[in-house]
């Protein structure tokens, strides 16, 4: 890999998730983009929009040996932090329509609602749609 | 009473491959019978044995092969389904003059008369997809 | 019948079509992504109640616990059924139709 | 392939489409079913409900080498009579919603409202769905 | 921004969030199943209308043409283009956004 | 300009693939510079030799080979998605101790930060799937 060749430019990577968690793969192999990027040190911040905002629910409750035989890999939100990923924003509508609060979601993120949502969009150089 | 079994994605990317293997042991613990199950449309990528999960995921094709050993089930793959997504057994790479097949133990290559057939004999054909 | 619903009825069409063309007194299981449509909260509430009138609405415990849902977390009148209890309503319910 | 154990038994199986062709497969590997299942004598009904209306409309053009570079299908459709596979249903609501009539479809078909549709369902002993 | 919309309004929720969450300005581009969004005589038709005034709207043509329809039976202010005005809308419009 | 672009869902399944390449082609034509097409999630699974679509079809998997050799384009598959799913090159197979590779030629395996990369290098990014 020739990583060098981006040295230097910062762009603005927008991850849009979309989708529920276990249901289809998206919402893990989006995690696994995010983790991997972090090493790029450009200027990243998660989308949590209709059902994405369910992949940061408490309580998920899963593992390999029992339940739906899935693991679990909510709490890999939590390292993010540890990555320096840590503008994590949730479209109000997307809450409300779910019946959800901040106090459901197992990291701390920024209520946004259409405006802002839009307008965050509209700054972006790059956006990963998962 | 005897349970006929559509599998219609692939491993991973949907949770039908993962609901259908929890559905089809329950059916089996329960002391029913399973006449078939049927790997369709890229539900036939669950027979690919060169998969390599993480080691603490779930291994969703050794999961169906060692269900398959424990019960004497008959896991068939759609051909036509098969031949265009790149699933291949020793035969069918022969005939095709291919340098490699890719099917796992435990799974055989046949017809969609097989789906029919499973239709007609079993009490009850249960589809999971997406 | 059995009528599945495997999908969120936020993302797709499946629960109301479901709902709008499935014979009276059939069953009919929440899934996957689908056990979303079945607890308490969200915009589809009232509808899924209503279901409950016509229908027998059962939805799946381990996918509503793996996404962080409890049995206590669904809507009135909707019963959660582990994969044992999804094995016995497609064996007392005739034929399945799956809403994919 | 052991036709012959199902010799004897018929049974009503129904195709459920909803699914807009060329966007997923499921529209053509549905109909590869149809033209397989043929052969087995069975009471076959097909439905198109939702997307799957879109699957019938008239002047399909597209070919392997212009367009979206998939092959029109869509003819196969008017081939079913030969294959004694005649009861085709649509439902009302979706023609409506979609702004179509029949004169759009490129078979005959039966219009169902709800509540046809709901007891067509009824009577099926087997629904495949897509 | 241009945005894009593959998934048809009736059986996803990918057409809503986008109208819903673009920034105004955008190009939005329907394409795949998609292009059922642009097209007159269906129950978006009044939606994808009152879109115009915010979006420029687009409709790939060769998704149009293989699903039975022409570029007269577009909504009137949704422009048609084929795969090269695809590039074109991607090269003019700054970032994209897959509304999958 | 500069195009990359990402590949989310296999062949046949999901128009993605087919939309992805005629967008290629389309940008290759009008002048413009292609700097990677990234496959992932099932997206790896256009990167099978071992594909038999009927002879009528497109091949899916072959027009990428192919324009791969015209433009001289750089075909990425991510290592963690086509492990899990079963695409293989000689050497992962080798490393793995699986008894067959099934990439075709023209396409190679590497991790994710190459899509990073793709996203920093390139002027535009455009994501198909599903």
């Amino acid at each position: 890999m020739d990583d060098m060749e981006g040295e230097g430019t910062i762009k603005k990577f927008l991850y849009l998730n979309r989708k529920a968690p276990y249901g289809t793969v998206y919402a893990l192999e989006s995690l696994e983009v995010v983790l991997i990027g972090a090493a790029f040190d450009q200027d990243v911040s998660l989308a949590f929009v209709d059902d994405g905002v369910y992949q940061i629910r408490k309580n998920h409750n899963t593992k390999v040996d029992s339940g739906i035989g899935m693991k679990d890999f909510s709490k890999t939100y939590r390292v993010l932090e540890d990555y320096d990923v840590e503008k994590l924003y949730v479209e109000k509508e997307s809450m409300e329509e779910r019946g959800l609060t901040k106090d459901d979601l197992i990291v701390p993120v920024e209520i946004m609602d259409r405006a802002q949502m839009a307008a965050l969009m509209a700054e972006q150089d790059v956006v990963l749609s998962f | 009473m005897k349970f006929a079994i559509q599998v219609n994605e692939g491993p991973y990317q949907h949770q039908a491959s993962d609901s259908a293997y929890q559905f089809t042991k329950a059916v089996l613990e329960k002391g029913h019978e399973i006449f078939r199950v049927f790997f369709y449309h890229d539900g036939v990528n669950n027979a690919s044995r060169l998969t390599i999960p993480p080691q603490d995921d779930r291994h969703i094709v050794n999961r169906w092969t060692d269900l398959a050993k424990q019960y004497n089930l008959d896991l068939v793959v759609c051909v036509a389904a098969a031949q265009r997504r790149g699933m291949l057994d020793d035969n069918e790479a022969k005939r095709a003059g291919k340098d490699a097949s890719n099917m796992a133990e435990g799974f055989r290559i046949s017809g969609l008369g097989q789906l029919i057939e499973a239709g007609i004999q079993a009490d009850r054909l249960v589809v999971f997809g997406d | 019948m059995l009528q599945t619903v495997n999908k969120s009825p936020f993302e797709k069409n499946a629960m109301q079509s479901c709902l709008r063309l499935s014979p009276q007194g059939s069953a009919v299981l929440f899934y996957e992504d689908g056990v979303y449509a079945a607890v308490k909260g969200t915009r589809f509430e009232s509808q899924i109640k209503e279901a409950t009138q016509q229908f027998s609405v059962y939805a799946l415990l381990p996918d509503l616990e793996a996404r962080g849902m409890r049995a206590e977390d669904v809507i009135d009148g909707v019963k959660t059924v582990d994969y044992s209890g999804f094995v016995d309503l497609v064996a007392d319910n005739g034929a399945v139709q799956a809403w994919l």
